[in-house]
């Protein structure tokens, strides 16, 4: 669940035509919509598919209640800082499924934090897979910007780590 | 009971153990590759891990992925499903090491059965026929005569050092074995160095009958009758059937306690299943698997027994909840594997699924994975549902089959869905009269040409 | 057997009649009013006929419109479904006289089940248990006494002259008795000029426990056991399973072939219900439903007994193909309707419905002609699909239960799905401890108000 | 240089003609319309479900094969002549289902023909059902310039019998 990248500050065009588009395809029932007029042009299209599909999570979370009760709106919330920057190009991904540390040993210092300014090659993580602690190396120089994950917390293969900018 | 399961597989089976996982109130961990973040199983899964990219080997073949999963999930079980992992011994020690369950056999009958030619010697000792053979290699001609009378002719003449027969001939009779011997001797020297022969019972129009069993890893177990696979491809079964329209209760009897005892006697655990080529009333070993296999709700349809429910309560150490006596035949059920390949030429079809309509009502029973929108992925195996049917009769189960396929829709790929329209209304299916190699001549000859 | 049904009727009946036609080799006609021209069974049957409006007076209740689509399809019997005409002797008469079969009992036995006091009287003559009460109006103290006394208390006193509840008093003792005698005949006088009371035993509790019965009109019939239809809204049933939680196998026998006994005697042909109020061991008869019931599935989950089938080769003639030794139970089975209709407020819900995803697997069947796209019409019930699911013992079909519906999934409209998703969840639900007032309390008392 | 298209500030369309051209997609059963005139140009498509769903026919006729394969192109013949007509404005429509008479009695005159004048209430066909005649009336003056139904044919309800004009 990615949310788009925000816009540029200026929108070519006002939204709100998009928003009365969006409610007429709602209102026709058509799939799709498309209007061009001088050099501007606006298509809209929707799918309707398994909408109310359910959530779940990464971390453990006992799930007692029905599964498919999510409603559409829930599943799509407003988009947060943090899922944007999860789409950053400078973002750095887990190799592997595991536990992350930021730390060589309880107490230790972190290998980073933000601001540490890194080159190609520096240990900025440990991804820990049956009982093996594996480095996670800075892909290329820059500064790191956004520390993903916390000490000891799960990660999935592809999580953004770090943004290294 | 387990706490928690971690679903080792994708597409229908990971759905099926999902559903057996929720019935039981066990909380499930779904893992997956890139390629199936949108897969059902994932959005119903109390829990899901993203092991890997879409390559099999970097995801559901990555043990230490799947391990790390269980790690960060608390999941006590795995259930490997069939394909992948679950005829993996080393992944069934692994687990073991890290004190987690595997929801299958011990990894030493695993890797037993897993060896053509130590399952063979073990089927054998435990009883079970196999297909009678000279015991090595024979150079002497009287002596080939001597064992192909003890084995009954046909027989098949190979060499001894060979593969992808070549060096292989048919003796009909005893006048045709002295030309076959030197033939294939011959062609044998040639491409192998070696004339060494072996002869082994040639099996002409054989069925594939294979039969279920279920065991408690503690000296019990049970059949759940046969299965019917005889309609195959490229030997990927198609349609599969139970019970056997060859058998009769005489027959199904014999051979399941045959098959029973031997498990017994092996200590087998869990859920197997025993493959045999079967020719004029007699049966033949070809190998077992030792896992949960694609066509197990034939069985559940006429057994009424929930075949992943009891995998997963006998790798709890629960036993079986059911006894030999306990289990009856009711019916009869038919399968349907349903390909996303073209229905004449089996091109594999992914892609968007447009529209998603399977049959209901009575006897109807959909195992699918796909739902309207979702996007078969092309990495994987093709099968997007399986239909299976239940009758009082067979000709019950023949025409409700007729009347599902002609309800299922599956459209924005290409399925095999036609072929199957096709088959319910062949006069062979209809009389069951079949083999392993019907389905191959029937496409070879052009049954299927008008949907090309 | 028939060459050709007409399936007088709509939604997923029609398809449910249409799936048994095309399952025993008979053509289809589907009859349809304009407002279901879309309707599924209409693009399955092998010849659809649009016979009116969408009002159902003009279209579904209009005789000469469905014998004259008879008439120029060349069908020979009419299977009416549930509702409509289904219980209208004229029609069953006019259809004799057209030389048309009707799948259904005789014009006769119609007629007499139709009317509550013919009915009444018998079944009582049939020796079918009824509500015991007084012969006919009581004036005298005394004489009220002792028929109390001989039905037991409570009991209930009611106006002779009355309806519609006025002058209805309940007394729980012989000592309310006096007192309650003297208010209802004030009430009675003063509605309907007449002070006659008559006696009833007065249920507080009661379940609605029914009988599906088969008889194939030549003086032989079977049960099918009972079906538990409890749970219940302004009447109108909305989860039933069987066998009933209430009832141990002795009273399910014994009830059982009373009935049964009783549809010998009265030589009843086809499907049929007898419904009762059941209360401390005791059966009460309401009322006998002459024809398939909306719930019939639950019991042909659970006795493997296809109904609409066994209807079709009576009515042809054919006698049943089943006797009374063969029917076994197997299992537990519940139905919950899903109606387009907002889970608290039940406030109806037509339209588009735009994504339809039914469950599958093992034990669940659903029986819908709901597709994606398909435009719930305003004009009839809001019967958008029905869930059964089986599993073989109560406790697995309630996990099954839940885990199926929480795979359901249908857009665009609203549904009573959330309602199941609460009940399958409930601890009196589960342990069966419900009775006809249970649902209207649990929503009265709030229990879907977070849904509302 | 052409100046930068200004941000519209008003629709730069007619909702309502969207609206319009979907009732149209509905009612003509299209997957997609296009129109464009001069340096306007609207787009609208629609997805249609159950497309496979199969036809069959109002007169007996056995149906053995699959029934859902009927394929979408074969379920949108191109618009004949016929279907065009039974959606005129001057169609007279079946009242009930039955069998069409164009005749009193066999041998007997037909009651119109292409090019009959009609007045407002004459008898311009008969439907029998359950072995009753039943007179289908002009509703209007005009001439009769199409005639759907041959004799003897069943019609069902709703069915086109003739056009007046």
């Amino acid at each position: 669940m990615k949310a788009k990248t925000p816009m540029a500050k200026e929108m070519p065009i006002d939204p709100n035509f998009i928003r009365e588009i969006a409610a007429l395809i709602s209102e026709t029932d058509l799939t799709e919509i498309e209007v061009a007029k001088g050099d501007l042009k606006i298509r809209v299209a929707r799918q309707i598919t398994m909408q109310a599909a359910p959530m779940q999570q990464v971390v453990p979370a006992p799930a007692a209640a029905p599964a498919v009760a999510a409603p559409v709106a829930a599943a799509a919330p407003a988009a947060s800082a943090t899922a944007d920057l999860s789409a950053h190009p400078g973002a750095v991904r887990s190799p592997m499924v595991g536990t992350a540390y930021l730390r060589p040993s309880p107490g230790a210092n972190p290998f980073i934090e933000v601001g540490t300014v890194v080159k190609a090659g520096d240990k900025i993580m440990l991804v820990e897979a049956m009982k093996t602690f594996n480095e996670i190396n800075a892909p290329r120089a820059g500064t790191i910007t956004h520390i993903f994950v916390e000490d000891g917390r799960p990660v999935e293969y592809g999580e953004p780590l770090v943004v290294i900018e | 009971m387990f706490d928690k399961v971690l679903i080792a597989n994708r597409g229908e089976i990971a759905l099926r153990i999902l559903r057996a996982c929720k019935e039981l109130g066990i909380a499930t961990v779904a893992v997956h590759s890139t390629a199936d973040a949108d897969a059902m199983h994932v959005k119903l899964a109390d829990e899901s891990v993203c092991i890997g990219p879409p390559s099999p080997r970097d995801s559901y073949l990555n043990i230490p992925s799947i391990i790390a999963a269980c790690e960060i999930t608390g999941a006590d079980a795995v259930h490997p499903g069939y394909g992948f992992l679950s005829e993996n011994a080393r992944f069934a020690e692994v687990l073991e090491q890290h004190k987690i369950a595997f929801i299958g056999p011990t990894s030493e009958h695993i890797r037993t059965m897993g060896d053509k030619i130590e399952a063979k010697r073990t089927a054998k000792a435990l009883g079970i026929p196999v297909v009678p053979g000279s015991e090595g290699g024979i150079t002497d001609d009287d002596e080939a005569k001597r064992v192909a009378a003890g084995i009954g002719y046909p027989v098949l003449v190979k060499a001894a050092a060979g593969g992808g027969g070549r060096g292989m001939k048919v003796a009909k009779t005893e006048a045709d074995l002295v030309e076959a011997l030197h033939t294939a001797r011959t062609e044998a020297k040639a491409a192998f160095g070696d004339d060494a022969v072996y002869l082994e019972k040639y099996l002409e129009k054989p069925r594939h009958i294979e039969i279920q069993v279920l065991g408690d890893g503690k000296g019990d177990a049970i059949h759940l009758v046969e299965r019917d696979c005889s309609l195959q491809r490229r030997h990927q079964k198609v349609w599969e059937e139970g019970p056997s329209p060859a058998l009769n209760p005489e027959q199904r009897d014999k051979i399941g306690m045959i098959v029973a005892n031997a498990m017994k006697k092996l200590g087998y655990r869990g859920a197997g299943t025993i493959e045999f080529l079967y020719e004029n009333g007699e049966f033949y070993f070809i190998e077992m698997n030792t896992r949960i296999q694609v066509e197990h709700p034939v069985t559940e349809m006429i057994t009424g027994i929930d075949l992943v429910n009891e995998q997963i309560k006998v790798a709890s150490g629960a036993g079986l909840s059911v006894k030999q006596k306990d289990v009856k035949v009711n019916g009869h059920a038919i399968e349907c594997r349903v390909n996303a390949e073209h229905p004449a030429t089996f091109r594999p079809s992914p892609g968007l699924v447009s529209y998603f309509h399977p049959p209901g009502g009575l006897g109807v029973r959909v195992d699918s994975a796909v739902y309207q929108g979702y996007r078969i992925p092309p990495n994987y195996d093709s099968l997007v549902a399986k239909l299976i049917v239940h009758g009082r009769t067979r000709t019950e189960c023949l025409m409700r089959l007729r009347r599902a396929l002609d309800e299922f829709i599956v459209d924005g790929i290409e399925t095999t869905l036609p072929l199957f329209r096709t088959l319910v209304r062949n006069a062979d299916i209809q009389n069951g009269l079949y083999d392993i190699h019907w389905l191959e001549k029937f496409l070879r000859e052009g049954g299927m040409d008008e949907t090309a």
